[in-house]
């Protein structure tokens, strides 16, 4: 970002009179407008999905009347949202029940930060990319926590505590999953690692020390389901027990943020899984031949995986808290720990034959 | 570096302001469309159509400090994990076995609360204990 | 060592006791398959006590049997149990024949037994819907739904109505079922027989569904003898007892079909998934009982003579019992004379089903009482009455 | 086992107690006393020739003069079924319970005391089941009159639309016009005229 | 002041702005999750699969009311459940419609003569905005009822209400 603003600089003359640091401001404000735009329109493209992918699977339209087969179906939810009026209840704890769903979204959306759509269009290129990642996206579980607590409503409290033992269990694994794809590429920046990839598809890190990397994705995935809340691990806002979980007393504009962060959250997990195991931006056959369709690419990698989200959450039913429990701490863990042992183990074969 | 952080900085405060800035646009259309009577009931809590009975600012149930602390056992264990996986590749045999005793000791931590049995979310003799008063209590029912 | 390691453990268990809380999954709750409320005294997720209040739904069936000559009655039996609405109607006709001594003509016994059958397959299918719909799959529900509107335009073509049929009448059936209707039945069999395996890939052997119903609001079976337990939670508790074959009433003797129990395959016996699981195999059941009604059924009048007089019942009084798709039915009858019932007591499976529910579902936690009350399969409207 | 042997087997257990057998048109009961339900209910349920382990239904009935509660029995172990009858009389009905005998009996013995009045003696908690707590009167009683408001809404239809009400109307009016002449007619008249204005708005 | 506010509300540009407001609000009315009686497992049938809902944009059934603004009466509503049929209401959200699925809801239904708990017509307690005939009504009439909502609300001024009111105080 900053070469990129310094090119400019230097080939209009004019903006020479400016201060240099109010350019990069601007620059910034505009990288992440944009980025917020993109997320904007993207998540209101899943919501249209996931109602029609719902309904082909079972064996129904989805929406159909609101514009042609419904593409302005969540148009229609958002400004319908946005005009309804939001009760805060007697009883509720205000300042809290107001902020919750920000932190929520901004945990969500902070993290497209260090998110490589291509080799140089990325915001900011942390060399703490995938560390970063991991703290700003367990901001989601603190908001969530305010709201349940906030709204004073019995519901609400189990969804809180129900997702906060949740994504709690769920972070180590994550965690050291995650070890699977930066051990062989040996820097914790997002672009470097899709660059450790680069060169077709056999060379991705799924495929890469062949059983340790196919089972860390698999393990990432699962867990990053869990911290999405998403079937089968969405008992926060469980439909059928708790009525509808931490944003029970959420209405109007408020609960379309929680909606939001969550797709937004889900679209996050399906690039966090492309840029480690999937190769990035790369086209799987020649990457160089297509190099000028890489964001298009990426971002075509993370809409599969988070149809894979969907398709998952229409057909699974619901874990209970006890045995999400002794999924996370008793099988997820282990295996977790088993693939950083195969990863290392293969990695010095490698290196010493 | 810092421009980076800058960066990240700037971001947020732009998620933040979109999200205040709609928020107060939805209340002031809101207000425009529609009456402001908030009447009692409507600000009562949900609680599936009745009146809420009992409180609920409750202290939940201590089940939660264990499983606190074994997440920050395992949390500090990943963060000293992640630099040496950075450098492992120039690294030889010799950190593969420095790391892996580290780990082996945590092994043996959640080897022992496994076994303790404090890693189930409700504690098994928790739901037995409820159902065993049940049984009893029928039995004596059924058998007076 | 080990015993006052536990009796300390005991001991700081009581003063860190963390305070219970009061919850109420209250009469308009997604998963309370109607207006049922249930007080919940919960530790944190374990529930210590589960307290159901009915009576949201009180519909006062029996001051109208009281005041309504006796064919009105059967429009307000078939609102009782709105989702197996031909059984409920069956029992009090049968109740009305037996005291008045009436002759039904074969073909009416038939087609009341088949549309009897059909009327079993889809309660079991909306059973089968929204129990998964309660443990958190949504798809099951919306197959299950497809296959039962067929069932529906059958129901319909016969009856004329999709749910509240109004089609047994006293002394045999409403009308004849129109031409070919015998054919659709015959063709709807064979279509639906190998849907039932497509049912159980999707849900009674998905691993998580196991999981969650396995164990899970055991009712052993001298706890749901002396309930009054009946129907399908009676047999998933072991007991091989089935009012079709054990007290026939109406035909059901010249059929062949076994009864499905639960076995405990997955859990202990008398779980939440054994009784399901008798209920997915008693579709089977039914199916076989279609098929050796639909080879079996002759030509000829489908209303007795006397059906078509005014229905003036001798003084007296019985009670007759059938086997709806929720238990045993039960019609206490008592007659003045005159042309409207004396009194009318029902005496309604899914009430005493209700009644075991605060013993089974102590000590579970809040996802188990959606599991217990989804396999219980309680309909409100017969509970109310 | 019939109906016959059962009373005889109860007579020999309990001299003191008249039973009474009535053979009826289709199923014949035992008139039991009131006052010792209780021990024959027990009796009934342990003794082995018996065995009546299952209280198939227990109604409450409301006949002109007492109320009278009703137990439908059946045995699984011999597949027999026997009908008992208690009678109360109407001011204070009063039966003891059997809910420790046959513990389905708990919520059946609540709704006939909802519907009918009937109070069990130590029952275990005897409330409303059907009807709301506060609920006046009991509705199945062939006396009841249903309350006009209950908490401020309305429950009994202030003037139910009846189809042959015009029919009754004028039949009534054709009587009182032909003994005392036209003066009753116009009387009338208005009346279902006004009727018939407020029905119609 | 009375000219400024008739300028106000009948222009073109705020009814423009208020139709494509209703089609918002119309093409996305989530019903909760209100099943009482029969007419709950018909409005089931007309949510599954044959005569779907969802494709009017009707088919999100929340539980919360906070999250609902069309509330479908399917089934008696008795007397006992009436108060929490008034509270369920209140909780809705301002723009809040109710549909009454079925003669029971509508007026007692076949209940209505001698059921002594059973209310006379849910219009006693929630003002109501459209009556779906039948006992129960099939799918596609309770379809029409939606549809016959979605007509109503097409024609309804918020936007002008609410300037004019603004103008007024």
């Amino acid at each position: 970002m900053r070469n990129f603003v310094d090119q400019l600089v230097n080939n209009y003359e004019f903006l020479e009179t400016f201060p240099r640091p109010l350019l990069y401001l601007i620059a910034m404000v505009a990288a992440s407008a944009i980025i917020l735009g993109f997320i904007a329109i993207l998540v209101m493209f899943f919501v249209w999905l996931e109602r029609k992918v719902a309904g082909h699977m079972q064996d129904r339209y989805g929406p159909m009347e609101v514009g042609r087969h419904g593409w302005l179906q969540s148009i229609a939810d958002g400004i319908k949202l946005f005009l309804k009026e939001d009760i805060i209840p007697a009883l509720a704890d205000k300042p809290l029940f107001v902020i919750a769903p920000i932190i929520v979204f901004v945990g969500a959306f902070s993290a497209f930060v260090v998110v490589p759509f291509s080799e140089n269009l990325i915001v900011a290129d942390l060399n703490i990319g995938i560390f970063y990642i991991l703290a700003v996206s367990s901001l989601t579980v603190i908001g969530i926590i305010m709201a349940g607590w906030s709204s004073n409503n019995k519901w609400a409290l189990y969804g809180a505590m129900r997702s906060a033992a949740q994504i709690i269990s769920y972070e180590i694994p994550v965690g050291i999953a995650l070890l699977a794809a930066v051990l062989p590429a040996g820097s914790l920046s997002m672009r470097d690692i899709v660059l450790a990839q680069s060169g077709g598809f056999w060379n991705w890190f799924i495929f890469r020390n062949p059983p340790f990397g196919f089972v860390a994705c698999i393990i990432y995935f699962v867990a990053a389901l869990a911290e999405v809340n998403r079937t089968p691990f969405d008992i926060p806002e469980a439909e059928s027990e708790l009525v509808a979980g931490y944003h029970t007393e959420y209405s109007g504009m408020r609960f379309a943020f929680f909606f939001l962060a969550e797709y937004a959250n889900m679209f996050l997990v399906g690039t966090i899984v492309t840029t480690l195991f999937l190769g990035g931006w790369e086209f799987p056959i020649f990457p160089s031949a297509f190099a000028f369709l890489n964001p298009i690419i990426f971002v075509l990698k993370g809409i599969a995986l988070v149809f894979v989200m969907m398709w998952l959450r229409w057909t699974l039913p619901r874990l209970r808290v006890d045995q999400l429990m002794y999924v996370s701490w008793k099988v997820l863990l282990p295996f977790a720990f088993a693939c950083l042992f195969g990863v290392s183990a293969w990695m010095l074969l490698l290196h010493s034959a | 570096m810092l421009f980076d952080y800058v960066n990240v900085l700037v971001f947020m405060t732009v998620g933040v302001l979109f999200l205040v800035g709609s928020l107060l646009a939805a209340r002031l259309a809101s207000r425009l469309l529609h009456s402001r009577i908030h009447n009692l009931d409507k600000l009562t809590n949900y609680e599936c159509g009745e009146r809420p009975i009992g409180g609920t600012a409750i202290q939940f149930n201590i089940r939660f400090y264990v499983i606190a602390l074994i997440f920050v056992i395992f949390e500090v264990e990943v963060v000293f994990l992640y630099p040496w996986a950075v450098v492992f590749k120039d690294l030889g045999f010799f950190a593969f076995v420095e790391m892996s005793i580290f780990i082996l000791i945590l092994l043996v931590g959640l080897a022992y609360v496994w076994c303790k049995g404090d890693l189930e979310w409700v504690k098994p003799s928790e739901i037995s204990l409820a159902r065993e008063r049940s049984s009893q209590e029928h039995g004596e029912i059924l058998h007076r | 060592m080990l015993e006052t390691a536990d009796l300390l453990k005991e001991g700081i268990k009581e003063e860190l006791k963390s305070d219970e809380m009061l919850l109420n999954m209250g009469p308009q709750h997604p998963s309370t398959h109607g207006v049922l409320r249930l007080v919940l005294r919960t530790d944190g997720e374990v529930v210590k006590e589960a307290v159901p209040h009915i009576g949201y739904l009180h519909r006062c069936f029996e001051k109208h049997a009281e005041n309504v000559t006796y064919p009105q009655v059967i429009p307000y039996t078939d609102r009782m149990d709105y989702v197996g609405s031909m059984n409920n109607a069956l029992g009090y006709v049968i109740a009305v024949e037996k005291l008045m001594g009436i002759k039904v003509p074969e073909r009416a016994e038939y087609i009341r037994v088949i549309v009897a059958e059909l009327n079993r397959i889809a309660s079991h299918l909306l059973a089968f819907g929204t129990y998964g719909l309660d443990i958190g799959a949504f798809t099951p529900f919306m197959h299950a739904f497809r296959d039962r509107e067929k069932i529906l335009d059958l129901f319909e073509e016969a009856s004329g109505a999709r749910l509240l049929y109004n089609y047994p009448r006293i002394g045999g059936v409403a009308k004849d079922v129109p031409p070919g209707w015998l054919e659709k039945t015959r063709a709807f069999i064979d279509y639906f027989k190998p849907k039932i395996k497509e049912y159980n890939d999707l849900l009674t052997f998905n691993k998580i569904f196991i999981e969650r119903t396995a164990n899970v609001g055991v009712l052993p079976l001298d706890l749901a003898i002396s309930y009054g337990v009946t129907g399908p939670n009676l047999r998933g508790s072991g007991m091989k007892w089935d009012l079709r074959r054990n007290d026939p009433y109406s035909i059901y003797d010249r059929f062949e079909f076994d009864i499905p129990v639960g076995t405990g395959e997955m859990g202990t016996v008398g779980d939440c998934w054994d009784r399901y699981w008798v209920r997915i195999r008693e579709m089977g059941e039914s199916i076989k009982i279609i098929r050796q009604a639909l080879d079996q059924i002759p030509a000829g009048e489908v209303m007795a003579p006397e059906g078509l007089k005014a229905i003036k019942p001798p003084k007296g009084e019985v009670y007759v019992r059938t086997e709806t798709p929720r238990g045993e039915l039960g019609y206490y009858l008592i007659s003045d004379g005159s042309q409207q019932p004396y009194r009318l007591k029902v005496r309604s499976p899914c009430f005493t089903a209700m009644s075991v529910f605060h013993e089974i579902a102590r000590g579970g936690m809040i996802a188990d009482m959606v599991a217990i009350v989804g396999s219980l399969d309680i309909v409100l409207g017969e509970i109310d009455r | 086992m019939s109906i016959q042997e059962i009373l005889e087997k109860l007579k020999a257990r309990f001299e003191g107690i008249s039973f009474e057998l009535v053979e009826t048109k289709v199923d014949p009961f035992i008139k039991v006393p009131a006052k010792n339900i209780a021990e024959v209910a027990a009796f009934l349920k342990e003794d082995e020739s018996l065995a009546f382990d299952s209280l198939m239904c227990l109604s409450g009935v409301d006949y002109p003069n007492t109320l009278v509660v009703v137990y439908h029995l059946f045995s699984f172990k011999h597949g027999h079924k026997l009908v008992l009858k208690v009678e109360t009389p109407r001011d204070n009905p009063s039966v003891p319970t059997v809910e420790n005998v046959w513990r389905t009996a708990n919520w059946h013995e609540r709704e006939a005391f909802d519907m009918f009045g009937i109070h069990f003696e130590n029952h275990s908690d005897l409330r409303r089941i059907l009807c709301p707590d506060d609920w006046e009167g009991y509705p199945l009683r062939k006396d009841y009159k249903t309350q006009e408001f209950y908490h401020g809404i309305r429950v009994e239809v202030a003037e139910p639309p009846d189809p042959l009400y015009e029919a009754k109307q004028k039949s009534k009016v054709d009587k009182a016009a032909k003994p005392t002449g036209t003066s009753a007619t116009k009387a009338a008249k208005p009346d279902s005229k006004a009727t018939t204005e407020k029905k119609a708005e | 002041m009375k000219l400024l506010e008739s300028t106000f509300r009948d222009n073109i540009l705020i009814t423009r702005v208020d139709y494509f407001l209703n089609w918002a609000r119309l093409s996305s009315l989530w019903p909760m999750l209100f099943g009482l009686a029969c007419c709950a497992i018909e409005m089931m049938a007309t949510g599954a699969a044959r005569y779907d809902l969802d494709r009017f944009g009707a088919g999100v059934f929340r539980g919360t009311p906070r999250q609902s603004d069309l509330m479908i009466v399917a089934g008696t509503v008795t007397i006992k459940m009436s108060s929490r049929l008034k509270l369920l209401y209140e909780q809705m959200p301002e723009p809040k419609y109710v549909i009454s699925m079925g003669s029971c809801a509508t007026s007692g239904g076949p209940y209505w003569q001698h059921g002594y708990h059973v209310l006379k017509g849910v219009d006693l307690v929630v003002p109501v905005d459209v009556y779906v005939p039948g006992c129960p009504p099939r799918p596609e009439s309770l379809i029409e009822g939606v549809l016959k909502l979605q007509e109503k609300i097409r024609n309804e001024r918020l936007l002008a209400r609410g300037i004019s009111s603004v103008m007024a105080s």
